[in-house]
């Protein structure tokens, strides 16, 4: 099973670890990315993320198949979150079930990887004097 | 024929807008489309790379272009 | 900074993820044991988690040390529950906070599987026609 | 000298009791203790093994017990 948001609204994560969670599963890792206060030594003042949504949600679909091919899963779920994101707040949730704690943890860091290589979704860096678009010049 | 190219992240700053019409031949490729950008807004090319999705999809370089397509110009992701 | 207990109460995981957070942290991997309805297929009623307090705190402590001399960790938590657990409850916690997500999941990872190895903890798993002390014959 | 063994999990189970009490030789090694033990539990040598621990920690074979020490016999461990 896949639960997959992409939105403006702040993400619930007991609710998110309540969906992952099944009597079948006996381990269930979760990643959350969080708002951090400097980049490269640099300090940020808040993050930006822009999604294009249709297309977002059908890569993460993506994503959460090929890790429901690859390993022994119960329940995938990928939230993100978009717009304005002070310090320490979650653009990102990824949890996942499995009866086994090694394909749990397998694939949540799998998911969290490709979701930044391919899911088209844009993070803007805020700081003092500007602000960058997230890996967009080499 | 005219497609419209949605723009996200930096290329919606490089556009100025969220999206631009961009007139091309019938049957033009993704290939095509990429160098009539570059040539439109130059600063496309000093980015790392970009892609062309069509209708919510990556697509290759020789993928041929509908009117009906929704297109879309994608820089470098970086959610999570 | 640590944060380690053994306890009959429930565990809270809101509460651990909310401890591990911090302003400099950019990822946070939370691992969250849960009581499977089956093991090797033999449906299962309940666990039975039993353990040696003082030691068991003294050895996750150890654990957790060991961890943040080995990762660029923020924070480690580690909760482990005692007393009867039934299907679908929540025996043990670990989150772990990092700058970089693959530290964070690096020693997650690390936490439950050493746990598993060296904690003074057992768990008596509950069948229809009997019940078995986890790992304690060849 | 006496000492005394607190016991967990399937240890408790073979004791019968939270603890027992052992009649040692002074300085009496961790190894004599555990065989000790096995002589009077002969069920602990079917166990995959075990470790004793010495004041909440676990202890070598050549460990030498104290009186005042807290000694506990710790089966394999299955937490998590």
């Amino acid at each position: 099973m896949i639960d997959i948001k992409v939105t403006e609204a702040p993400l619930d994560i007991p609710a998110c670890i309540n969906w992952v969670m099944s009597p079948q599963s006996g381990g269930i890792d979760v990643f959350i990315g969080t708002v951090r206060d400097a980049t490269q030594g640099k300090p940020v003042l808040r993050l930006e993320f822009e999604a294009y949504v249709p297309m977002a949600m059908r890569e993460m679909t993506k994503l959460a198949e090929q890790a429901l091919e690859k390993w022994p899963l119960h329940k995938v779920l990928l939230h993100h979150r978009t717009g304005v994101l002070p310090i320490g707040d979650v653009p990102v949730v990824i949890a996942v079930s499995a009866a086994h704690r090694a394909a749990a943890f397998d694939a949540c860091r799998f998911l969290i990887d490709t979701l930044k290589q391919t899911v088209p979704i844009w993070k803007k860096e805020i700081f003092e004097d500007g602000e960058v678009w997230v890996a967009a010049h080499p | 024929m005219k497609v419209n190219v949605l723009a996200f992240g930096i290329a919606k700053d490089i556009f100025g807008k969220p999206a631009v019409a961009v007139e091309v031949e019938e049957n033009t490729t993704v290939a095509t489309l990429k160098s009539a950008l570059e040539a439109q807004f130059p600063r496309l090319k000093q980015l790392s790379s970009f892609m062309i999705a069509v209708n919510s999809e990556y697509a290759q370089a020789d993928n041929v272009l509908q009117a009906r397509d929704e297109i879309a110009i994608i820089p470098p992701v970086s959610g999570g």
